[in-house]
């Protein structure tokens, strides 16, 4: 029996389906008590547990996003999910979640030390009418076709023919997943410290020149130019007829209720292969240096929160995949609306892979990413070009690797235990 | 740099509630040296201010050189000045203050650098043109600020007591030189002062402020011996005039506390008046005179200062002998009547008299 | 002050000082102390490694172009903010001492921005500012394109400047209204007497003499600008776009904090430490000039 | 002084109109935004006139309970950094002042230092030190005794630890200082010959004649901890501790495809600067005092 | 409150390299008026804050009713003290400030009113003592900076300049009733002053201090009319004394431009000597006197001041008469030898002669 914390990094529509989980829990459980504390965005979630665990105080559980990943299995902070749920009772067994859930967040050899939480992958959103209008009768398949049917909105006096707000997740990591390109040598990182940045040639680097284009026709808008000031209400309420977005964005989409949305997969290059994209989101992860008799506790929440009922009111209300293969057979073969976007999500991970769209394991992601939107859009400025952009990005990124590597270099490696 | 008349009319200020001047009239001849005197707060520095065109009179007019400039801003008025804590401009070195106005009415260097040079040859300034103000003595900012004022050679030169920020000596040598320069220059001067020995030494004319009323305008002998009001007699002179009150009874004065003297005055009869003596006028051993107890004697090896009492009033006599007087001593005080001012005690007027008795002197009892 | 107006004795003075002193260890003196320690070494985010790379740190920030490009950006905020505080207040300040009796009015007024939190003006200006919904996106109606503040490094750099400035004048304004008071009326009559139109009275005469004043709030404001901008650029434009409004202060925030480098954003801070050093001495040394001219 | 510029004093005039519409522009947009609903803002832009819709907007915003309690936490810190900053700076500032012993010195450099050093900068280990503060006792106590103790202070989420750091500042003592230098000399050596020692003089003579600058220092204190932003930010890690200044940036949208509600950003922001704008108008005049006090 | 001898011996004290007090050997008698005078920065303030206790003096002992103080702190040397700005508490009420040192004596409620209505009685503050001191007039608050020093009845009482801030008016009045208070009381009271008319009316006794230094102390006559030095002599008198260059030529002394009298020195022959002789007591108008000419003419109504040279020595004469006198007319001065004060050319110490030939008048030739 015991009170523990739980930090959450949600906000909106999200934070209110957590702490209805919570709710929930706490009214069913007699003997625990969580308490779920929202911290802000995932940046600031993050920030705040390293902050925490220095003091001392940090939660018993905490929600960290997917590039935290590497970070927290290295900062000896942690107690594996899997030896946790092991210890209390509830195994788990990594095999129960989606292949591109379970690839991404397992260690090499198949260990699951965080608890997928919430995953979300990219599609393609188009406004039928807007499409139809123009004479786009099939989705873009290809970014050719994409930006052939931007043009047609945009000489029809559409001002608004695509939006994106230009993150890396989906402009980096995705984009180079679909097309199982690499990002990092090392397999993206999952094989250890010494991987490096390698995605300024290749496909990212054609692949921006092109954003780089649109964005300077007027093609691709930014989601800080639109009146909603941000990519997926700019869609959802018909100011943009094409929008490349999360799973998730679908929830809003329906909600705005204004758009005939159609969803369709990512978009590739005319002529490559498609491979799986790889997810997006967060895993719960466990601390250590609670009391002993915390550790029960927090199992059970985590086994509340992997029982399907849960996923799937997760998932409804919020738009995010279902995690687990049980999960996903009852979604998808609910009667009730199944969610196209989920759906096509689902489809998307379960696409062939090679050694790249696995996400990627590397260190000192937040800053990198951060890095990889100043240089950007200092090309989309004009101060540089896209090439060399993501050379300094890579430049850049690399350092941080560097220093990660030396950081690490003798650090600890995760024990089993809290 | 030809002096210019100054005439103010009907010059009205008022503070809030407090009136500061009222209604005056005054005429400053050109070329002459006036001095405006009066107590601290009287309006003195309203009045010259007024006529700089620092401060704006609610009515009245002020003419210079026979022109109106009462809706003139100061520096179109062709007047210079000085003031009482110099103003002199802190960032700027002694050339550049007396300069600076030179420089504004858009003289050229040359010009300027002989003007400046004129202005520190006649105030000895030659060695201290590159220093800064902070770097004078008192005297040498005077100076300075008397240099500003003369180096423009305006019609005006306006002083608001220029010298009492400067040490008792230092006050004495400026107060000659002032004087030497203004006979030198020759423009109309108008200097403020609450200091009766500065208006009474350098005064071609002095202006008796009081409550921003004109109470005696005249030469400094005038208001010293012909004071018209108690307020000139008992501002003018150190120690001032001693004021006793007194009765008109048919043709003597009694003073109260003792003494009487005849004196023909158009006055009522048994009226109250006030006479005013100079307290170098009183002879103290007249065996004839009016009984005073010592109070208090003051030696400034000059000359004495006696402290002396008359029934309730007090009195003041100053002498040049070497005789002491202690305290309790009674002395026997006389003057002549010729020395004396009589005052309507209520107005404070002075009662001119229509006959003066030569050799009529104070006695105990007056025998008519 | 004369030693003779001062009391003897040790413990009173000490004990009158001690909590402030403690208070100033803990939260001043031993986070310096840590902050020198970390910057020399390599720390785990988690606390639980560190390695000792001597200067590493500071080569490593030293060799990063990022580092000289926030230094660069630092720079050109402290210079555009810091002028437009003090041209603006000045000249407001001016004005209203122009207008004296009319001036009370104003003088009230424009000090109520001094009350605006730096993080509430960045919210009111984030949307005010937007190119969309605010009054500056009515330029995009008439040259399309043209107020794209996150886009556009120099628009951004604009806004917060502007920010900046907006929150720093108020103080400027009640500093110099105030020694503009001060300033004896004499000099400025001195000044009419000697032919000077207002305008010649000001730049002659009131500008000079607000030397002190203007070194004074020039320092403040630019250690403001290292340091209290964080609100504004965190607010509006989180140091983007493109890094063109990544001031040090925020480098050393984001650095730490969300890139998890407690080694090298220390290092940073100790960098910074110098530069707002290097402003005080400037501006001690000028405290110390006017002090020992006045005295 | 006799001034005729028509020209001069229009033109003057209309310029101050012009800095006062600056000054107070974004209060004004701030005002009319959250006047209207979040549908007009979407559809007609930011409003340049007020609306009707204030109170509905308001009474939203205010039944979101963080409001208040934000509003409540920035009160408390803002008070208690308030008093704690008058208290040590009135003492540390006498002891700096009117004390002939070398320890005046200790306190003075001791203290001003961290005029120079500003919390901003050293942030991140301060942020350290506040959620373990009794490490360097512990340090030292491990060093003399080689005692290793496991008592720890942790004051992140607490309003000590939002107040104390902001109170290790200098300005206080500054200010204070500044006054009791113009204070005549002559006054503490008249309470000295008449008897008084140095505590006794500052409660019968000093205090008294201070009221003034506790209430320029109170005030300028008062907003600059309200003010605070960075601090709040780094030492808050629960929403229920959050400061006013720090949570109305928590309004804006984090999430994507969190629709903005402008019109209650706007509200909340109007509401984070009444009370510093109310604290403000009411004790302008000391307001004014204390920076100029600071300025000399 | 009996009152106390104080002795300052072998005081000395520096400001950083400058020398305020230079081993001073004072005695201040019992019961005394003793006034120190001297220019401004001399060492008054610092002399008299030493035997306060507010100044700690690097050497040299103080010695109060014959007790060794040095060492005392300044409460408990049973001095009271009114500053030059009166120190008043601006936040207590008269009654208040005058009260207060009571209070930390640990008097009672009862034993404090009377002690303050007694000091109010005295000194006429009666009606004022619920006010605070920025409602009092400059008179007023002198007032209760004495009453505040006087209720405690210490047996000294010090004053440091406290005249300094008033008018002239109000000035002559305090001075009559500080002189009465002193007698009333009877403490031991210093008084620092830089105002030589102060002194000369105040005192039994002047200090006078330049440089740190007794220049020289005795009687207000004394040192009117013996000056031990040429600052003395130039320091005391209003106009001072007229210092002439001159030389010691047998038993002649020859006046630097003009002029020779015969006097008995103890100089070496054509030894450069001063000669002082106060303005008051030369003659204008002695055929065989000395040539003069008349510079400027101030008449003062009560008496005349003649600014004259004689060569390039500037010299002043007040007189009484109502003749006046221009500029560049020729005057004929003279004056009694014993009138005359001879000062050693270089060190200024007074050259007492040996014989004094009486009625030996200044002559145009000295015929011996
Ligand atoms: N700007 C002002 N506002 C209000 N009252 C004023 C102002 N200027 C002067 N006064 C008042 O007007 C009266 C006359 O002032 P003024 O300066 O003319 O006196 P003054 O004769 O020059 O006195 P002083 O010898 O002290 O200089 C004074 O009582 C003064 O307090
Ligand atoms: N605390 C101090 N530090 C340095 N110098 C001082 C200090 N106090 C006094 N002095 C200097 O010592 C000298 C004598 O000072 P003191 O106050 O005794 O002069 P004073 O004779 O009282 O002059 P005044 O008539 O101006 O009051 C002056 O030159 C003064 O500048
Ligand atoms: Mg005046
Ligand atoms: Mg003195």
């Amino acid at each position: 029996a015991a009170d523990f914390d739980f930090w959450y990094a949600h906000g909106g529509i999200y934070a209110q389906a957590i702490e209805s989980m919570c709710a929930n829990f706490n009214a069913a459980s007699l003997q625990d008590h969580v308490h779920c504390f929202p911290q802000g965005t995932y940046e600031q979630t993050l920030r705040k547990t390293v902050a925490a665990y220095r003091a001392g105080r940090q939660p018993a559980l905490v929600e960290i996003y997917d590039i935290g990943s590497a970070d927290m299995l290295l900062s000896g902070a942690v107690y594996p999910v899997d030896t946790l749920m092991q210890a209390m009772g509830h195994p788990i067994d990594a095999s129960d979640y989606l292949k591109g859930i379970r690839r991404f967040y397992a260690t090499e050899n198949g260990r699951l030390l965080s608890q997928p939480f919430s995953a979300s992958t990219l599609v393609l959103y188009a406004n039928r009418q807007k499409l139809t209008a123009v004479g786009v009768d099939h989705l873009p398949q290809t970014w050719e076709a994409f930006e052939a049917a931007m043009e047609a909105l945009h000489a029809h006096g559409k001002s608004c023919p695509a939006v994106s707000d230009y993150t890396p997740w989906k402009m980096l990591e995705q984009i180079n997943a679909v097309q199982g390109a690499p990002i990092a040598s090392a397999n993206n990182g999952h094989e250890g410290l010494q991987a490096r940045y390698e995605f300024a040639d290749g496909v990212h680097r054609r692949f921006m020149n092109d954003v780089a284009r649109w964005y300077s026709r007027g093609l691709l808008v930014p989601a800080i130019m639109t009146r909603a000031n941000d990519q997926t209400l700019a869609f959802a309420d018909g100011e943009c007829a094409m929008s490349v977005d999360a799973t998730g964005a679908y929830a809003i989409v329906k909600k705005a209720g204004l758009v005939d949305a159609e969803v369709g997969l990512l978009p590739v290059y005319a002529g490559t292969k498609r491979y799986g994209t790889t997810i997006g989101g967060s895993s719960l992860w466990v601390l250590k240096g609670q009391s002993a008799s915390v550790y029960p506790a927090v199992a059970r929440f985590l086994a509340y929160l992997h029982d399907p009922r849960q996923q799937l009111m997760f998932a409804r209300r919020t738009g995010y995949l279902p995690l687990t293969h049980e999960a996903e057979e009852i979604l998808t073969t609910a009667p009730d609306a199944e969610p196209d976007a989920i759906r096509e999500g689902l489809a998307s991970l379960e696409l062939p892979n090679n050694d790249y769209n696995a996400g990627t394991r590397l260190g000192f992601t937040p800053l990198f990413r951060l890095i990889w939107q100043d240089e950007v859009q200092r090309a989309l400025g004009g101060k540089e070009t896209m090439d060399t952009a993501l050379e300094h990005a890579q430049v850049r990124g690399n350092r941080l690797l560097e220093r990660f590597q030396t950081t690490y270099i003798d650090a600890p490696r995760a024990e089993d235990g809290p | 740099m030809s002096a210019a008349a100054i005439r103010v009319q009907g010059l009205s200020k008022r503070f809030g509630s407090r009136v500061v001047m009222n209604d005056l009239d005054i005429d400053f001849a050109a070329g002459q040296f006036t001095v405006v005197l009066g107590p601290s707060g009287c309006g003195k520095s309203t009045l010259l201010r007024s006529i700089a065109g620092l401060e704006e009179a609610d009515r009245g007019t002020v003419h210079i050189g026979g022109a109106d400039v009462t809706r003139t801003p100061p520096q179109h008025r062709g007047c210079a000045m000085v003031f009482q804590n110099y103003a002199l401009y802190p960032h700027m070195s002694v050339s550049d203050n007396i300069g600076y106005a030179l420089k504004l009415a858009g003289l050229d260097r040359k010009e300027r650098e002989r003007r400046i040079g004129e202005a520190a040859e006649l105030l000895g300034l030659g060695a201290l043109l590159d220093r800064r103000p902070a770097q004078l003595s008192g005297g040498q900012r005077q100076r300075v600020a008397i240099g500003r004022a003369i180096a423009r050679r305006q019609r005006v030169l306006l002083f608001d007591e220029p010298l009492s920020n400067l040490d008792a000596k230092l006050r004495q040598e400026m107060r000659i030189e002032l004087r030497r320069l203004h006979d030198e220059i020759g423009a109309t001067t108008i200097f403020v002062t609450h200091d009766q020995t500065e208006a009474m030494t350098l005064a071609d004319h002095i202006v008796l402020l009081n409550n921003g009323l004109v109470e005696q305008a005249g030469t400094p002998m005038a208001l010293y011996h012909q004071p018209r009001t108690t307020f000139v007699a008992g501002f003018i002179g150190t120690p001032p005039m001693n004021l006793l009150t007194a009765r008109h009874e048919g043709h003597d004065i009694v003073v109260d506390g003792g003494g009487c003297f005849p004196a023909a005055i158009k006055a009522n009869s048994s009226a109250a008046v006030m006479i005013g003596i100079r307290p170098e006028a009183i002879d103290l051993d007249d065996p004839r005179g009016m009984a005073a107890v010592v109070e208090a004697a003051e030696d400034l090896g000059s000359h004495r200062v006696i402290y002396a009492r008359i029934g309730q009033q007090r009195v003041l006599v100053t002498y040049s002998g070497t005789r002491t007087y202690v305290r309790g001593e009674t002395l026997r005080l006389s003057f002549s009547s010729q020395a004396i001012c009589c005052f309507d005690a209520i107005s404070g007027e002075r009662i001119e008299p229509y006959s003066t008795r030569p050799a009529s002197f104070l006695a105990e009892g007056c025998q008519p | 002050m004369k030693s003779s107006a001062r009391f003897h004795g040790h413990w009173i003075p000490l004990a009158l000082g001690l909590p402030q002193l403690v208070l100033i260890a803990l939260f001043f003196y031993w986070p310096t102390l840590k902050a020198f320690w970390w910057s020399l070494h390599l720390v785990c985010p988690f606390g639980n490694c560190s390695t000792f790379v001597g200067l590493g740190n500071y080569t490593r920030e030293l060799t990063d172009s990022s580092f000289y490009a926030a230094l660069r950006t630092t720079a050109l905020f402290a210079a555009f903010g810091v002028s437009l505080s003090i041209a603006v207040a000045l000249f407001l300040a001016a004005m209203v001492e122009l207008h004296r009796r009319t001036g009370g009015l104003f003088r009230y007024l424009l000090i109520w921005p001094y009350a605006v939190a730096g993080s509430v003006l960045g919210v009111i200006l984030k949307v005010a500012a937007s190119p969309s919904i605010g009054p500056l996106g009515y330029l995009n109606t008439l040259w399309p394109g043209f107020w794209q503040p996150y886009l556009n490094g120099t628009q951004s750099m604009l806004m917060v400047v502007f920010a900046f400035a907006w929150t720093q004048i108020p103080f400027n304004f009640i500093v110099f209204v105030a020694a503009l008071r001060a300033i004896p009326a004499e000099y400025l009559a001195a000044a009419a007497i000697d032919g000077a139109d207002p305008v010649r009275r000001f730049i002659d005469i009131q500008l000079p003499m607000l030397k002190p004043q203007l070194f004074f709030v020039a320092t403040i404001n630019l250690i403001e600008s290292f340091t209290n901008s964080f609100a504004i650029v965190d607010t509006m434009t989180q140091g983007g776009p493109g890094r063109a409004t990544n001031i040090l202060a925020y480098k050393i925030y984001t650095d730490g904090f969300i890139g998890l480098d407690l080694s090298g954003s220390s290092a940073l801070s100790m960098m910074l430490m110098l530069l707002v050093f290097a402003a005080c001495f400037v501006q001690f040394f000028v405290f110390e000039r006017r002090a020992r001219q006045e005295g | 002084m006799v001034e005729r510029h028509p020209l001069l004093k229009t033109t003057t005039l209309i310029l101050l109109v012009v800095g006062l519409v600056f000054a107070l522009g974004p209060i004004y947009l701030a005002l009319c935004s959250a006047s209207v609903t979040s549908r007009q803002i979407l559809v007609h832009g930011l409003a340049l006139l007020p609306g009707s819709h204030l109170w509905e907007n308001l009474r939203i915003v205010m039944r979101d309970a963080r409001i208040g309690t934000m509003l409540f936490n920035s009160c408390v810190v803002s008070l208690i950094v308030v008093t704690g900053k008058l208290a040590l700076a009135s003492t540390s500032a006498f002891a700096v002042v009117y004390f002939r012993s070398r320890i005046r010195h200790v306190v003075f450099w001791g203290t001003f230092v961290t005029l120079l050093l500003p919390l901003e900068v050293r942030i991140v280990p301060t942020y350290a030190v506040a959620s373990d503060l009794f490490e360097p006792l512990r340090r030292l106590i491990a060093a003399v005794t080689g005692l290793h103790l496991s008592v720890s202070i942790n004051l992140l989420d607490s309003y000590a630890g939002l107040s104390l750091p902001l109170m290790a500042s200098a300005t206080g003592t500054f200010l204070f200082r500044q006054f009791y230098l113009t204070v005549p000399t002559e006054l503490s050596e008249a309470a000295r010959m008449d008897g008084a020692g140095p505590i006794r003089f500052f409660i019968d003579i000093l205090l008294p004649l201070s009221k003034a600058n506790f209430a320029a220092l109170g005030t300028i204190v008062f907003l600059g901890t309200w003010k605070d932003y960075m601090w709040p930010l780094v030492a808050t890690s629960r929403p229920d501790m959050r400061t006013i200044s720090l949570g109305i940036a928590t309004f804006l949208p984090t999430e994507t495809g969190q629709p903005p509600e402008w019109n209650l950003v706007m509200a909340a922001a109007l509401i984070a600067l009444a009370p510093p704008l109310f604290v403000m108008g009411l004790t302008q005049r000391w307001f004014v005092r204390g920076v100029t006090g600071i300025g000399k």
